[in-house]
């Protein structure tokens, strides 16, 4: 049976990646998706928690971190929309010129 | 010092960060095949080295490392693939395995919840944005990476710390936190592991008992987010982008006399 | 042999039904679906005053064998411009996701083995409904991917088509399956069945169709417009989009765009019985009685929720050679402008009974949705625009400048 | 000139409350359909089930495959004149004529092409005939593997009258019909006699 240090392992490795794929990819939809990633990362180690606590909180934050990333999703596909419209592109670099 | 799990560990994360670092778009010139290896020798690794402690064998842990390879190997797609459309169905199948995971855990109605609002409806969604942004041609932001070196490095101190941490968990004895250090949390919200009580009933219980408050704001999260959401639809912009200058129709190809 | 196979191997007598019922019914329903096939052009014949297939066999009941031998003889083309994993991928992503949507479906209700009670049932899961609802919500991938794959201008409007759609419909089905849930307090699909076996007044059986008769009826047009049935197949919508998604797919590829179509369909049929019209259980009838666990009750179970299957089955087929197909804008505003407000009013309306205590009160239940159908008539008399009607947001008719702008140049 | 009260503004009639519901609209449309289905099911279709079953056509004015009459010796009736193969609009006859071995007559074919596939079934090759030679059969079932197996010789054409003959009986067959006597074929000196249609 694995045991908790597994599920942590996991849920580290799918956060990490995650990271590194919002820090290093440029399209605006990939880094989205790589944040995503990092969600699902959360969502393991909050219910290993919870099955090795013997309790359900770690199951109810997984039901709240759900919300959270349907409220991101619609959210931030509106902007990404809004965004492509406005430049007809979805390169992060773009909209760098915001700094000024 | 004899060389621990944790010393183990780091080892297999630097293997793996050099991995993802090659498998990462970088134009011309990306060592894919190179980076493949590298990546499969660390998965390899870090499993042989989670396999040494494993005890019990059962039908668990065999699907526990069928899913979380699937999973992993999946998000090494997410974020290396150059079209988006193939990263938003490999996360499709990281959200499959990793609930494939919250099963293993008897976690079932999270799992099922976690496959209709990511699979169902969260991604699908990116895939229709994905489509309608789509470009004949693979757009530079997607065949270039952003400072990929300091991305991965950043993700090996990450799992560098979580490493340490870890290794100094496999030399406890106990497998469980749990029975080290009972919470507060465990003791307020106990649930018995097995219970006639179903998960769905559990879950329900949790969150209409002591969740109640962050339940309603995450309604609340929702609906705002829904309106928002619809605001920025509907808003109309002024695009920016210059038309580009089209060939009148009747220059384009050749003339054709009639009939 | 079961006796043998617990004593020898020590798998469970519920594990070797399930396996033996998952075999059984994944056959049968390829069966079905070949014979869907068939029903479906014999009643369109039929409808139409004509014969339908007559050719092949006795009436023409080896026309699905013909089929499937000329699916699989026929060439198999892969345009050049697709995206060739995908456009591969996307057949069999929607065959498996219409296959597995069977697993969670009471089918005969409980068997006597020995000492043991086992369900007829390939998994009894604290979720089933979810679970089936999750499927579904899978199902939409194939379409999609298929769409995209194709790199083609048809088949892409048919995905994107697909998603809207099934993302709006997926929203008044969800709330009317809440509604049976929260009536019923469970998930599993098994015990919504058994609890649907008593009768009121001694004579009516429980049905959740007697209870919620709008929220049946949404459902089952959600379940259309999931399904991609008419006259909601807008996304292969033929004379528009010459076949939607599945334009560039040939041979065994579209068969199996063609079979998942049927399966959907036959799953989805099953799990209306189950919510709505009490699963295998038929009035009056010893052997449909929850407690009849004999094998003969258990076929004759099979054998009532088939029938009831095969009532909804020709239905949709009724339905589809009867209506034609909905302009996009309609079918968008049906879902969103009339199911969905509605859907609501039931949801509240049933935990209102709920916090009553009265959800199980057919005359409580009924003259909720009572006043909720008359609310409806008196704001679709009202307020808001009809469903059909020209497009609101396309620009007036204005006198064609063209001639005018021709005769000065 | 088209003045303004001459113009009709017609708008799309309003729906009544019942009508925006559309279930009694359904309801009426599947009536209709399922009272269709339970006639066919009682009674037969009338789709003709046309190997087995074949349509009745009017054997005197059907234009079906053409054939190539004989005259009463069994030789073939046409004397290669050309007029069916200049009236045909399709241009599908194709004629190459010869001197006749016959005395009765100056030219026979020894060539009588028709492309069934370009021939549009027109039926001005019979109008056009002096000889009544080219007539058009009830025979309606023509079929061929192939494009070259679908233009018809003299010979195919002679055997398809064979054939029909019984069916349909040739057409003033006092125009050509001596017996080969050597006798100067009266009616084509006589060519008003040949009724005109």
């Amino acid at each position: 049976m694995p045991g908790i240090v597994e599920y942590l392992i996991l849920s580290a490795v799918l956060f990490a990646l995650g990271l590194v794929g919002f820090l290093s990819r440029r399209n605006l939809i990939v880094m989205f998706l790589s944040t995503e990633v990092m969600f699902q990362g959360v969502v393991i180690s909050a219910v290993a928690f919870a099955k090795f606590h013997r309790q359900m909180d770690g199951q109810a934050m997984g039901l709240f971190l759900l919300v959270i990333a349907a409220a991101e999703a619609g959210l931030a596909l509106g902007m990404v929309v809004m965004l492509y419209k406005r430049r007809g592109t979805l390169d992060v670099d773009v909209w760098s010129s915001m700094r000024g | 010092m004899t060389p621990t799990t944790g010393h183990l560990l780091y080892l297999v994360f630097a293997l793996g960060g050099v991995g993802v670092y090659l498998l990462l778009p970088k134009g011309r010139g990306s060592q894919v095949r190179a980076g493949a290896v590298l990546g499969g020798l660390a998965l390899a690794a870090l499993i042989s080295v989670l396999a040494t402690r494993i005890v019990v064998t059962n039908s668990t842990t065999a699907f526990f490392y069928v899913f979380s390879t699937i999973a992993m190997l999946g998000a090494v797609r997410v974020i290396t693939h150059t079209k988006p459309v193939y990263s938003a169905l490999y996360f499709v199948l990281v959200v499959i395995s990793v609930a494939a995971l919250l099963v293993l855990m008897q976690a079932e109605f999270l799992a099922i919840a976690l496959i209709m609002v990511y699979a169902g409806a969260i991604m699908v969604t990116y895939l229709f944005v994905i489509m309608l942004a789509q470009q004949d041609t693979a757009p530079v932001c997607d065949r270039r990476s952003h400072e990929p070196f300091l991305a991965v490095l950043a993700g090996f101190v990450l799992m560098a710390a979580v490493a340490g941490r870890c290794g100094d968990l496999t030399t406890a004895s106990g497998d469980t936190i749990a029975q080290a250090s009972p919470t507060k949390a465990t003791l307020v919200a106990n649930v018995p592991e097995s219970s006639d009580v179903g998960n769905t009933t559990a879950i329900g219980r949790a969150v209409m008992t002591r969740y109640i408050v962050a339940f309603e704001i995450a309604g609340v999260l929702l609906l705002v987010s829904m309106v928002g959401a619809i605001a920025l639809a509907k808003k109309k912009l002024p695009t920016e982008t210059v038309e580009e200058e089209r060939t009148p129709i009747g220059q384009i190809g050749r003339e054709v006399p009639p009939y | 042999m079961i006796e043998f196979l617990t004593s020898q191997f020590g798998v469970s007598a519920q594990f070797v039904v399930s396996v033996v019922l998952a075999l059984v019914v994944i056959g049968a329903m390829q069966g079905g679906v070949a014979y869907c096939i068939y029903f479906e052009r014999k009643i369109s014949a039929w409808i139409q005053d004509r014969y339908g297939p007559n050719r092949v066999g006795p009436l023409g009941l080896l026309q699905p064998v013909a089929d499937g031998v000329k699916f699989f003889f026929k060439e198999d083309v892969v345009p050049r411009h697709v995206d060739k994993v995908l456009f591969i991928l996307a057949p069999g992503m929607i065959m498996f996701v219409s296959l597995i949507g069977f697993a969670a479906i009471p089918w005969g209700g409980q068997l006597q083995l020995g000492e043991k009670l086992v369900n007829i049932q390939v998994a009894n899961p604290d979720i089933g409904l979810l679970y089936i609802l999750g499927v579904a919500s899978m199902g939409v991938y194939g379409v999609v991917i298929g769409g995209w794959a194709s790199n083609s201008k048809y088949p892409f409007f048919g995905a994107i088509r697909a998603t809207a759609q099934m993302i709006s419909y997926e929203i008044p089905m969800g709330l009317c399956i809440l509604v049976v849930v929260l009536t019923m307090g469970t998930l599993r699909l098994e015990d919504i069945t058994q609890l649907q076996t008593g009768y009121w007044l001694g004579f009516i059986p429980q049905w959740n169709m007697f209870l919620h008769p709008l929220a049946f009826l949404i459902l089952f047009i959600c379940v259309l417009a999931e399904a991609n049935r008419a006259p909601f197949d807008l996304s292969e919508a033929e004379q528009e989009l010459v076949g939607g998604f599945h334009t560039e797919y040939s041979a065994l590829k579209f068969g199996m765009f063609f079979l998942a179509e049927y399966g959907h369909m036959i799953t989805s049929s099953a799990l209306i019985t189950v919510l709505f019209l009490g699963g295998w259980h038929l009035p009056w009838f010893s052997w449909t009685q929850p407690e009849a666990t004999q094998w003969y009750a258990v076929v004759a179970k099979m054998g009532v929720i088939s029938a009831k299957i095969v009532v909804f089955l020709f239905l949709m087929m009724w339905i589809r050679w009867t209506l034609p197909r909905f302009r996009f804008d309609q079918l968008m505003r049906l879902a969103w402008q009339r199911l969905i407000p509605v859907t609501l009013a039931l949801f509240v309306l049933t935990v209102g009974l709920l916090y009553f205590g009265l959800h199980r009160s057919p005359v409580w239940a009924l003259s909720g949705n009572a006043v909720i159908v008359v609310v409806m008539l008196v704001s679709a008399g009202t307020v808001g625009k009809e469903v059909t009607g020209r497009q609101p947001n396309l620009p007036r008719i204005q006198e064609s400048p063209g001639a005018a702008a021709l005769a000065g140049v | 000139m088209m003045r303004d009260e001459d113009i009709l503004e017609l708008k799309a009639p309003q729906l009544n409350p019942a009508e925006r519901l559309f279930i009694p609209q359904i309801l009426d449309g599947m009536k209709t359909t399922l009272v269709h289905l339970g006639k066919s099911l009682l009674t037969k279709p009338m789709t003709v089930q046309y190997p087995e079953e074949r349509r009745t056509v009017r054997v005197d004015n059907y234009r079906g495959v053409h054939r190539l009459n004989r005259d009463a010796d069994g030789r073939v009736a046409c004397v290669a004149c050309h007029m069916c193969s200049t009236a045909c609009p399709a241009h599908c006859i194709h004629i190459e004529a010869a001197e006749s071995p016959w005395d009765d007559r100056e030219k026979y074919p020894v060539k009588f092409d028709i492309d069934e596939l370009r021939c549009i079934y027109c039926g001005m090759c019979s109008e056009a005939c002096p000889v009544d030679a080219i007539e058009l059969t009830p025979d309606y079932d023509l079929v061929g593997r192939s494009r070259q197996e679908m233009i018809l010789g003299k010979e195919e054409l002679l055997s398809i009258f064979d054939k029909t003959k019984d069916v349909k009986p040739r057409k003033n067959p006092g125009i050509t019909g001596y017996p080969g006597t050597g006798d100067k074929p009266k009616a084509i000196e006589s060519s008003s006699e040949v009724p005109k249609q």
